[in-house]
């Protein structure tokens, strides 16, 4: 059979960014986060709404303050890493390295603040459902903003090492996408385990 | 008119896109040796820990996939044997249940996702004219995940610790006071391992279908089975989770005593009904679709037609991939949950009938009054029609409120689930792995075995299956090891078992066919089927690069395009000397990039170790989270790790 | 008669004034059809979805033969004819005729058909005469009348005595597993659930004897956790459930004594009440009227002294994985034990 | 039609590309909201006996299928109302088959939530609720 040339693909870009695929699946990693977060949303939900006391009697609910310090870092460090994403994007390696660490610190001090206010929990996981449910989400949240600080310093250690530019930075924006998702996926937890018992 | 488009004769298209007498490639075979060398597999025995390429890994898939099938098969027949007589005492309780638990287990998430998966991964890069799947080194890491999750699960049965709280696994019965070995441990988590390894192939086909399209191939030219593929990979990836958190749940509720479904605790059973049922009614879809797309795939080939009403088709697939998360309470009308608030399950359950009618009748009207050739898959499909329409038939009664409340958790059910899964699934899955066995070895399977195999299937599956409706009218309920003979179940009973064994004979038929096949199977021709999708537009097997150059593609039926025109258009411009695909826009097929592909490596094999240690050390010491975090982590690191030089790029 | 529960038990035992001869009589003419059957009906209820069940049997026998039919149909060219497509217009009316048009058809007449009895089985009407709780047990059947007021009247096990024509609230619980109540008869299945209490209606219409089995997977037993409905004359009833009600006395018979004695020093009664003795366990069966019931062991095997005697030495045997512990006694002994329950009647 | 012209060109759009979507996510979206929304407050409405909010959430959602089906099919309607074919243009032809296939997926929809309403009609709103 005849082949003839139907397209020309030698000219196409090897460093796509949106368009690569990468960049689809990490969408897709966030859409099955995304999932499960929205179902230990409605576990707790459920739970809540079917109990005939929430917190559990002689529980106040759980105090605001640490937690909506949290929120605002976290949205902060989504503001750092898309700074840190343009800096590259204008060729400044300098600034780059700065955005990442500095969203890295902002991610740290919520674990601190995050580990001292579970510590202060006068509740087990094992108590009751409200404290297995308080313990299972803020531990799940928890792990996974450890994991975006790991994965990002690996992202800082490759920018020192000079292997971003402004034409490469695949590595960085799906790094930012995954970090946007962790950062944000706080704010349904927050309304759903601080906002919930006192609204209902 | 428009519609002539889809009239079954295929007519020869008026293309104004044809260009007029472009130059002829011809393939220079130095480049034809570098692009073999790019894309090679390893080899050795490190080497099988290595390979990425997509039919390599689909291949594994499929493989492992139907040993479970046997295994669990056999599970089947034991059970068979022991309910062929009342009050037979061939197996004891304790066994039976673990067998009826696995058996449940192992074909959902061992034989039946997998397989499918496999033959998506294996079929869909081809049929879509790329060469690989997006991110090969995930792919690898599914597979691995699948393996050590599958092989830990049925290794319980051996030592005689599987679970034996079913495949449903309800609490409290799960629970660790009444479930107090390491059974329902190494449950969740093998469940929790095979579905991230489903996970990630559900992510990869989507990726892969949205974004490697041959260019040209635009959504509405897609094969029917990679819109199936892709709207089971869509299933997974929204329903898959449910089970994920469900099965964490219980795994805290059994290790550290948390209360999620301890009602003195303010948990409640019913969560994990509802989560369970909201993955598993989409399940049996996951397991469904697909199939069905297998079956679109067969007739068109065997009929020599377009397929008739593909958008029809289209948006059944797609309507049964949404409705199918609108239907778990019908698991649960007998909870006690609202009566109202169940009746919306029962007409959602109901109007599935509507796309799957659909579906239906558009391949009774691309039969119609066609010159079917009747070999085995073809067969195969005809056995499903049969098979499925009345599994379909009872799922709808089912659906009905009052009706179920009398034959739930009946023979009534086994009978039904059988009927829309093996008639709906594995009949489908059988035709297709003799239609796709050229593909995948280079060889033909034997069509005598083959069609003696359909024989046996169909009389002994429906011997075993069809009695089970009357026994469930009769109050046999399920998951019973045992019955007293004053019940007169026994005849009946004995009837299945004769039949469960016919059955199984006809799937030995098969297997021993595969297996035979590979060494004294006659040699594929190019396209032996003259089929009309892109896996066909290159040798069989394919070489490791599956197409010489990757296709343009200009209608939904691009191989007998060719044949019509005798000549076609190929993506020119890839390097041969790394891995490089064409990356194309979502809707449209548009060129827009080129993706280079990761090589071979033995990090995702890595990663699925430091997962395993993670999950089955957590069953012991929790200290194991943390040690895997950053086994996990460290694999990861070197699994990414970009390629050296950087300049290469 | 294949379908009875133990015919020959049921012939064999003593009759009492219960009317239940007549029970046993009727039950073995419509015996053919099974007692534990879905299509055969005791209450209005099981009757609605029987007939349910024909009207779906006749449209979905239909259906298949049409789509099968059509398929061979489409088939017939392969071997004869030169290859005939449908015409475009053919192929989408029968599309639509035969994917569209038909399935609704089916969906409206199933939730028509499942709104309206569905409907009327939820209402639980008429008002109820009379409640009895029943606690599904790892894996036996707790059963306990209670009156107007709540307060308990009469505890038994595995099995239930219902009055003919009256309607009976059951109110279904758990403190185990997941169990479900189903007598297939009379009415369609309600889960038992941990932590809460579903309802469910009996509203028998013909005496008879109807046997019920755990419908969800419970475990080991799940296999043998059965029970009977006894439906008896409203008269009888009433005296049933005041006989019932009944303590015991310590007996003055000097064997039944020793037998007495013998089941409180196997500490029988740590885990067996009999109401006006020591014996007050509650783990399993209340036995104060062991030897008015028809089976042992949830429906397992018939209530005579020798499978009684089997049951109690050696229970795994009968009913492998059973919670019961097996009784070593001496000949004597037993003789006495067996006495002793053969006397709670 | 099967090039380009004035009318399909807006199917090259983002706006015109999340018109011929609508019918596949509005209608499914719409559904699954009836459904569980209404599935889930009825315990509370059983104790204020008022089913009105059944009604209003039919309603409401009834209306976004229906505009979804709606949106799908004026798109249809634009691109010149042939049943879609794989004929050689490529923008007029996939968005022919999303739009077609998009009508009947939010028709299906809207039928789903018209079927689930019938029992909102009949049926007792309390019984089985615990």
């Amino acid at each position: 059979m005849r082949q003839f040339a139907g397209t020309d693909v030698s000219g196409l870009t090897r460093f796509a960014k949106q368009t690569h695929p990468l960049y689809a699946g990490i969408i897709g990693l966030i859409a099955i986060e995304l999932t499960v977060v929205a179902m230990l949303v409605v576990s707790y939900s459920y739970l809540m709404l079917t109990a005939p006391e929430w917190p559990p009697a002689g529980l106040a609910p759980a105090p605001l303050l640490w937690p909506s310090v949290n929120l605002g870092l976290l949205l902060t460090s989504m503001v750092t890493m898309r700074w840190a994403g343009n800096r590259i994007t204008a060729g400044d390696r300098r600034g780059l390295i700065l955005g990442l660490l500095a969203s890295v610190s902002l991610h740290a001090l919520v674990l601190v603040f995050r580990a001292l206010e579970m510590a202060a929990y006068e509740f087990r996981w094992d108590d009751h459902a409200y404290g297995s449910l308080m313990w299972t989400i803020s531990g799940f949240h928890f792990t996974h903003v450890a994991s975006a600080i790991v994965g990002t310093l690996v992202v800082a250690i490759l920018a020192v090492k000079g292997y971003f530019t402004p034409e490469r930075q695949l590595g960085v924006v799906v790094d930012t996408l995954y970090w946007n998702f962790v950062s944000a996926a706080w704010i349904p937890f927050y309304l759903a385990l601080y906002w919930g018992p006192r609204l209902i | 008119m428009e519609e002539r488009r889809e009239a079954p004769t295929r007519e020869r298209r008026s293309e104004e896109h044809q260009e007029p007498l472009h130059p002829a490639i011809e393939d220079d075979a130095e480049e034809t040796r570098r692009l073999t060398e790019t894309w090679a597999a390893p080899t050795g025995f490190v080497g099988w820990f290595m390979p990425v390429n997509q039919r390599i890994i689909g291949r594994r898939f499929i493989v492992t996939a139907f040993v479970y099938f046997v295994l669990a098969g056999l599970l089947g027949i034991a059970m068979r044997l022991q309910l062929a007589a009342p009050e037979n005492d061939l197996l004891a309780p304790e066994i039976y249940n673990q067998f009826f638990t696995v058996h449940g287990t192992a074909m959902m998430f061992l034989f039946a996702i997998p397989v499918l998966e496999g033959f998506a991964l294996f079929v869909v890069p081809m049929m879509i004219g790329t060469r690989d799947m997006a991110f090969p080194r995930l792919n690898a890491f599914g597979y691995y995940v699948y393996l050590i999750g599958s092989g830990v699960f049925f290794l319980m049965l051996l030592v005689g610790m599987a679970p034996k709280a079913g495949w449903f696994n309800y609490v409290p019965l799960s629970g660790k006071l009444y479930e107090p070995g390491l059974g329902v441990d190494i449950w969740t988590t093998m469940i929790t391992f095979i579905e991230v390894s489903a996970l990630t192939a559900a992510v990869e086909l989507i990726v892969t279908i949205l974004k490697l399209r041959a260019p040209g191939m635009t959504l509405n030219r897609m094969p029917v089975f990679v819109w199936a593929s892709l709207v089971m990979a869509f299933m997974i990836v929204f329903a898959m989770p449910a089970i994920i958190v469900a099965s964490s749940l219980l795994i805290l509720d059994r290790l550290v005593g948390t209360g999620f479904f301890v009602p003195e605790m303010g948990g409640d059973p019913l969560l994990w009904q509802h989560l369970f049922w909201f993955f598993g009614h989409p399940e049996v879809y996951i397991i469904l679709v697909p199939a069905l797309g297998m079956v679109s795939t067969i007739i068109t080939t065997f009929c020599q037609r377009a397929l008739f009403g593909y958008t029809a088709i289209v948006m059944s697939i797609v309507a049964t991939g949404f409705v199918s998360f609108g239907l778990w309470v019908h698991h649960m009308f007998a909870t006690g949950l609202p009566h109202l608030g169940m009746s919306f399950f029962m007409a959602a359950s109901a109007l599935i009938a509507i796309p799957n009618g659909i579906q239906v009748f558009c391949w009774i009207a691309t039969m119609w009054g066609s010159r079917m050739r009747l070999a085995t898959p073809m067969l195969y499909v005809l056995g499903f029609f049969w098979v499925f329409v009345m599994g379909g038939l009872t799922g709808v009664m089912v659906a009905s409120i009052p009706f179920d409340l009398q034959v739930h958790d009946t023979y009534f059910l086994v009978a039904h689930f059988h009927y829309v899964l093996i008639g709906g699934s594995v009949m489908p899955v059988i035709g297709a792995l003799y239609y796709w066995y050229p593909q995948m070895t280079g060889r033909m399977m034997s069509e005598t075995a083959g069609k003696i195999s359909f024989g046996l299937v169909f009389v002994g599956f429906n011997v075993t299956f069809f009695p089970m409706h009357q026994l469930g009218l009769e109050g046999m309920p399920r998951r019973v090891y045992t019955y007293l003979e004053e019940t007169g179940w026994g005849e009946l009973n004995l009837v299945a078992t004769i039949g469960s064994v016919v059955l199984a004979a006809g799937f030995a038929t098969t297997m021993v066919n595969a297996l035979a096949s590979l060494r004294w199977g006659e040699t594929a021709r190019r396209n032996p089927w003259g089929a009309e999708t892109l896996e066909w537009a290159t040798e069989s097997p394919p070489p490791p690069y599956n197409q010489r150059h990757i296709p343009v593609v200009k209608s939904r039926e691009p191989v007998w395009d060719w044949r019509e025109e005798d000549e076609r258009p190929v993506v020119v411009g890839l390097r041969s000397d790394r891995r490089e695909v064409v990356v194309t826009s979502m809707l449209d097929a548009e060129p827009q990039a080129v993706q280079v592909l990761p090589g071979p490596t033995i990090w995702p094999f890595l990663s699925a170790l430091a997962a395993t240690v993670g999950f089955i050390g957590i069953l012991f010491h929790p200290v194991f989270f943390v040690v895997s975090f950053f086994l996990a982590f460290f694999s990861f690191v070197g699994w990414f790790w970009p390629r050296r030089p950087w300049q290469e790029d | 008669m294949p379908d009875t529960i133990r015919p020959s038990r049921l012939a064999s035992r003593r009759v009492r004034p219960r009317g239940l001869a007549l029970a046993a009589a009727a039950l073995a003419l419509s015996a053919c059809s099974g007692e534990q059957a879905v299509n055969a009906p005791a209450s209005a209820d099981a009757e609605r979805v029987a007939n349910l069940w024909t009207g779906f049997l006749a449209f979905s026998s239909f259906v298949f033969a049409l789509v099968i039919g059509l398929v061979v149909a489409a088939m017939r060219t392969t071997y004869t004819e030169p290859a005939r497509p449908l015409s475009v217009q053919r192929g989408w009316t029968l599309v639509l005729a035969g994917g569209v048009v038909l399935p609704l058809v089916a969906v409206v007449g199933l939730v028509g058909s499942g709104l309206w009895i569905g409907g009327v089985v939820a209402r639980n009407e008429p008002p109820p005469d009379l409640t009895v709780e029943i606690a599904g047990k790892r894996w036996w059947w707790e059963v306990i009348y209670r009156g107007e007021d709540g307060a308990e009247i009469a505890r038994t096990a595995n099995e239930i005595v219902l009055p003919v024509g009256r309607a009976a609230r059951v109110l279904l619980t758990s403190d185990n597993v997941i169990h479900s109540f189903w007598v297939p008869t009379l009415q369609g299945k309600t889960d038992m659930i941990p932590g809460r209490v579903n309802e469910s209606r009996l509203t028998p219409r013909e005496t008879g004897l109807y046997r019920g089995q755990c419908a969800e997977f419970c475990g080991v037993q799940h296999a043998y956790m059965a029970f009977v409905v006894e439906v008896i004359e409203a008269e009888a009833f009433d005296a049933w459930l005041a006989d019932q009600g009944r303590a015991r006395a310590i007996p003055d018979d000097p064997l039944l004594r020793r037998g007495l004695a013998v089941f409180l020093e196997a500490d029988c009664g740590t885990c067996h009440a009999i109401r006006g003795t020591p014996a007050d366990g509650g783990m399993g069966p209340d036995l104060t009227h062991l030897a008015a019931r028809e089976t042992l062991a949830a429906g397992t095997i018939p209530n005579t002294k020798g499978h009684l005697a089997g049951w109690i030495g050696d229970p795994q045997q009968v009913k492998p994985g059973v919670l019961m512990p097996a009784t070593a006694l001496r000949p004597d002994d037993q003789e006495a034990l067996l006495a002793y329950l053969g006397s709670l009647e | 039609m099967d090039d380009d012209d004035d009318r399909t060109r807006r199917y090259r759009t983002p706006t015109g590309i999340m018109q011929l979507w609508a019918g596949w996510a509005l209608g499914p979206i719409a559904w699954a909201i009836h459904q569980n929304a209404a599935f889930w407050i009825i315990p509370a409405l059983c104790e204020s006996g008022s089913r009105w909010p059944l009604w209003l959430i039919t309603a409401v959602t009834l209306a976004v299928a229906v505009a979804g089906g709606a949106i799908s099919h004026r798109a249809f309607r634009a691109l010149g109302s042939r049943w879609p074919g794989d004929e050689a243009g490529t923008v007029p032809a996939r968005s022919r088959f999303l739009a077609a296939a998009g009508v009947g997926i939010a028709g299906l929809s809207s039928l789903g939530i018209v079927v689930e309403s019938v029992g909102i009609a009949v049926l007792d709103l309390c019984a089985g609720v615990p």
